[in-house]
């Protein structure tokens, strides 16, 4: 695996999958939580802050602060830092919006 | 010497009466128990929708208020999110239609020009509703207003033409002396005043039980879900007609099929979150919020707006809304007792009601002529 | 799903209550957000000197898979990626993120941890900014390096340790400092107190110091105090501790590029100059809090208790609180290590047990000092008041019993 | 100290909370009111704490300032999810 910070290589035995971050193909381990793999491969900013429009990405690390959030499959706001990807998970920064949504059901 | 007048309460109400009673050049002093908005003021919606409020008094002070909300930014030099937005009751059932139509007939003859519409016209005055809405009404006129920042702007404006602000400071009891009504007594202190108006919402019985008064004030818990952060995409207030069937409900003592009185009202804050309401509940003074009212909020929610099912709720809360048997405030005096005015009870109409609520005290208390018969409203009608 | 036991969190205390509850025969399930069971213990891997031989390494990793095994192999219901939003009734437990919508028990547990509490610096949102606690999970769990330099802001026995966690995965870590001295964000973190709360920790449960600061520790934290701190600098395992040297300012335009060191006085004034030194990563370690939502909704009266960390629920030395059929154990009742919140969940399944005429495995007693030993064995002390806080905390719930 | 972020979902600053000190706020809920700091995804799990402790170092009382009354639903949750019966 390309990933640059992996520690060890104890992990080597895991399984390797493929997901998109921002339709860009990434590898990760299957069942380790997105954020996990997001920062392997040297990925910090998961997001931008909707109120101050600065990048965000990791801060506790197990799901209580919400700023790891991402849209994952479809469903936006997820905490990636406790959300393992699928086999090509598609993953982006910001949700593709409620908005688009609402105006194509009309 | 200025006329001394204390304002017990320091929500919409009680902020605004103290606004203006200081526009009045009287010198006011008010009291909170806890925090400006930190009681039903700052656990409601933002609504102003007034197409279905019944012809009569309370639709015209409704009137009057709207009047003055279009001036309140400019004159308070601060943004208050008031916006004409209009308003829409959607309808899902036959019979909502049916009540629905005779709403609309009833208020057209009044002059109020609501509309009814069909569900796709409905649906594209508001993109995402459902298309199983048989119809909604349309009514330009409804507004929305953000209560927080009324009740901040209205306190901060009354201090800065120097009223006395004490928070965190509970009216214990009235001082009165020969029926009279001469100031309130804190933990601390007497605070003693030429006139006391009383705005304590569902917290004002309280004050009046030891004179043997009875103010027929009783507290209704509504729920409130607030959702993440969207795009703005909700253009207009909504109500479901169920909504309006719930509120009209004056039933505080009998048993009710929905306990909950769960109907949707739903409204987009500058922020982006929805604040989708609501239920009507006698629970006492009890605010905790409940999974199963919730949930059944969630429903009628996503049944409006089947998109929804992707949305977050983040948190929800409750407000106590001061109810009265007839559905009207209490703004007046308190026959008996001189020197003590009541102005509560708007239920879930002080947003709508806070400017002029607070304009008519602040006339009442210092003798001005308000030009409103607003007789109608005081407490002798029980 | 019904079930006799729900538990509220997968860490040490639940998974051992569920253990123990499922072991006397009745049923439970355990539900937690996370995506593997363990909590706490996941991140763990430290060595402790004085444990018996066979147990001086402590991988919670281990412990934590051989905890979850137990407990499957008994029957108990786990949920993980499943988060809890509401307990109402006596009990309905609505989840969201799993199959089911809801369970329910005759019995809830709440076992819900702590939350690391923020600690602000200019700059601290900045990806690359994480808690300790992050750097903890990220290194110990995932594997994966938070950073290539490393600076660390607060010192404290977890930021301690988890230094020395990262340096021994291959981290490199430029230094630890004091967090900012700001007089509304940055209360009790002078050099002085810091020195201080070391010594206390030190002093209290020294294991795990003695080893990791070395025997300068120890011998030289009073000397340092009582010479005003003459010695700025310490080097643990060959990084730099700022003892007089306080964070000031997170820097960087998307990612963090350096911080900002402000040399203070031992009593925290701002004392000579700023220097910047060039990270990309920063770590704030500012200690943990009870995390109380389920059971302050649940209907739990709360009690400010800072010698715990923070706000708690009311509740007895056994684990009940005054709501009936509910029962805390865990980080959720006062800050402390993973085998005390063991103990805890131990003692909460026996005082579940007994509540429910089941006859158990270990007695209430037998439990409790179970609780009081896993604490006086404690390789890790996060509070230096504990036992204080919990003897209060004992003296408030006997007064509340007095009263009916 | 420069100003800074305290309320991280919903960026607000530590200015602006003390600026709603000044204004009268004496608990989490009164801070929550007028500058939105604790109305976010993670409702004030990140700030709360702080906020207690810059509203006690100012006003200094004997007793923690209030905070604010855990409410169901305790975490954001999708209505999809809520509604399931």
């Amino acid at each position: 695996m390309s990933n640059t910070l992996r520690l060890n290589s104890s992990s080597n035995k895991l399984e390797t999958i493929e997901f998109y971050f921002n339709d860009k193909k990434l590898n990760g381990y299957k069942g380790e939580p997105i954020a996990a793999s997001l920062l392997a491969n040297g990925i910090k900013t998961i997001r931008t802050c909707e109120i101050t429009g600065e990048n965000r990405g990791i801060f506790c690390g197990i799901g209580h602060c919400y700023e790891c959030r991402a849209e994952v499959d479809g469903i936006p706001n997820v905490r990636t830092c406790l959300t393992p990807a699928r086999q090509g998970a598609k993953v982006f920064s910001q949700a593709s919006g409620i908005k688009g949504d609402m105006e194509d059901e009309s | 010497m200025s006329y001394k007048v204390v304002v017990a309460g320091g929500g919409l109400i009680g902020a605004s009466t103290a606004y203006y009673l200081t526009k009045s050049g009287a010198e006011v002093t008010l009291i909170e128990s806890k925090d400006i908005a930190s009681g039903t003021s700052g656990a409601c919606d933002r609504a102003i929708m007034l197409q279905s409020k019944k012809p009569g008094p309370t639709l015209d002070l409704a009137i009057e208020s709207i009047a003055l909300y279009k001036e309140l930014e400019a004159e308070l030099e601060t943004e208050l999110e008031y916006r004409k937005s209009g308003g829409m009751i959607i309808i899902e059932t036959p019979e909502e239609m049916a009540a629905m139509e005779h709403m609309v007939e009833r208020q057209q003859k009044a002059g109020i020009d609501v509309k009814l519409i069909t569900g796709k016209e409905a649906q594209e005055r508001q993109p995402g509703l459902s298309k199983d809405l048989i119809g909604s009404t349309w009514w330009e006129e409804d507004a929305e207003v953000n209560p927080l920042k009324v009740s901040f702007a209205m306190a901060n404006a009354a201090k800065s033409r120097g009223a006395k602000i004490k928070l965190g400071t509970p009216v214990k009891r009235l001082l009165t002396e020969n029926n009279r009504v001469i100031g309130v007594e804190t933990p601390t202190e007497k605070i003693y005043a030429d006139a006391v108006v009383v705005a304590m919402g569902v917290w004002t019985p309280k004050l009046f039980e030891p004179f043997g008064v009875d103010v027929p004030i009783i507290p209704r818990q509504g729920h409130i879900l607030v959702s993440e952060r969207m795009p703005s995409f909700l253009h207009t207030g909504i109500l479901s007609a169920a909504y309006i069937a719930n509120k009209l409900k004056r039933n505080h003592q009998s048993e009710d099929p929905d306990p909950f009185g769960v109907g949707l009202a739903i409204g987009q804050t500058h922020s982006g979150s929805l604040l989708i309401g609501g239920s009507r509940q006698f629970t006492g003074y009890n605010t905790e919020t409940n999974p199963e009212v919730i949930r059944k909020i969630g429903e009628a929610a996503v049944r409006a707006f089947p998109l929804l099912a992707k949305a977050r709720i983040i948190r929800a809360f409750t407000g106590l809304r001061p109810y009265t048997p007839d559905g009207m405030p209490i703004l007046g005096p308190v026959e008996g007792m001189d020197g003590v005015y009541i102005a509560a009870g708007h239920e879930g109409d002080g947003v709508a009601l806070a400017p002029i609520s607070g304009k008519i005290m602040a006339h009442m208390v210092c003798g001005e002529n308000s030009g409103m018969d607003i007789n109608t409203f005081s407490l002798s009608r029980f | 799903m019904k079930v006799d036991v729900a538990i509220i969190g997968a860490g040490p205390a639940g998974l051992t209550a569920a253990v123990e509850i499922a072991r006397n025969g009745l049923s439970a399930a355990v539900i937690d957000e996370y995506y593997r069971p363990g909590g706490r213990l996941l991140g763990q891997y430290y060595e402790d000197p004085y444990a018996p031989a066979d147990q001086r390494t402590w991988d919670g990793k281990k412990e934590a898979d051989q905890l979850e095994e137990k407990a499957r192999s008994l029957g108990v219901h786990i949920f993980m990626n499943v988060t809890v939003w509401a307990v109402s009734g006596k009990w309905r437990v609505d989840m969201a993120g799993g199959d089911l919508p809801a369970i329910t028990s005759n019995v809830l547990l709440l076992a819900t941890g702590s939350v690391e509490k923020a600690l602000p610096v200019p700059g601290w949102t900045l990806p690359g900014v994480i808690s300790v606690g992050a750097a903890q999970t990220f290194t110990n769990l995932h594997h994966v390096a938070v950073g290539k330099k490393v600076m660390m802001a607060g010192i404290d026995p977890l930021s301690l340790s988890v230094m020395i966690e990262l340096k021994n995965a291959g981290v490199h870590v430029a230094g630890m400092a004091l967090p900012p001295m700001s007089s509304v964000t940055g209360k009790n973190k002078t050099p002085l107190q810091t020195v201080e709360r070391l010594q206390d920790v030190a002093g209290l449960a020294p294991n795990l110091l003695v080893r990791k600061l070395g025997k300068f520790a120890l011998k030289r934290f009073p000397k340092l105090t009582a010479s005003g701190l003459r010695f700025n600098l310490l080097k643990v395992n060959n990084v730099p501790i700022h003892l007089r040297k306080a964070i000031v300012k997170i820097e960087g335009e998307k990612n963090v590029e350096a911080v900002t060191l402000q040399s203070v006085s031992v009593d925290g004034k701002p004392a000579g100059k700023t220097e910047s030194v060039e990270v990309d990563t920063v770590c704030l370690s500012n200690g943990l809090y009870p995390l109380i939502d389920l059971a302050q909704t649940a209907g739990c009266r709360l009690v400010d208790m800072p010698e715990l960390g923070g706000t708690v629920p009311l509740h007895g030395p056994d684990m009940t609180t005054k709501v009936s059929g509910l029962f805390v154990a865990g980080n959720i009742t006062g800050i402390e290590g993973a085998k005390v919140a063991m103990a805890q969940g131990r003692l909460a399944a026996a005082s579940i047990l007994q509540s429910l005429g089941k006859q158990a495995a270990i007695t209430v007693d037998e439990a409790m000092t179970e609780v009081t030993n896993a604490r006086e064995k404690a390789p890790l002390r996060f509070l230096p008041d504990i036992e204080e806080g919990r003897i209060k905390m004992n003296k408030i719930w006997e007064a509340e019993s007095a009263h009916g | 100290m420069d100003d800074m972020i305290i309320c991280r979902c919903e960026g607000v600053y530590l200015s602006d909370i003390l600026k709603a000190i000044e204004e009268g706020a004496s608990s989490v809920p009164g801070i929550k009111k007028r500058v939105r700091a604790g109305m976010g995804y993670c409702q004030g799990r990140v700030c709360q704490p702080v906020i207690r402790d810059m509203l006690e170092s100012k006003t200094g009382g004997e007793k923690m300032p209030p905070q604010q009354r855990a409410q169901t639903p305790v975490r954001p949750v999708l209505l999809d999810d809520m509604i399931r019966r």
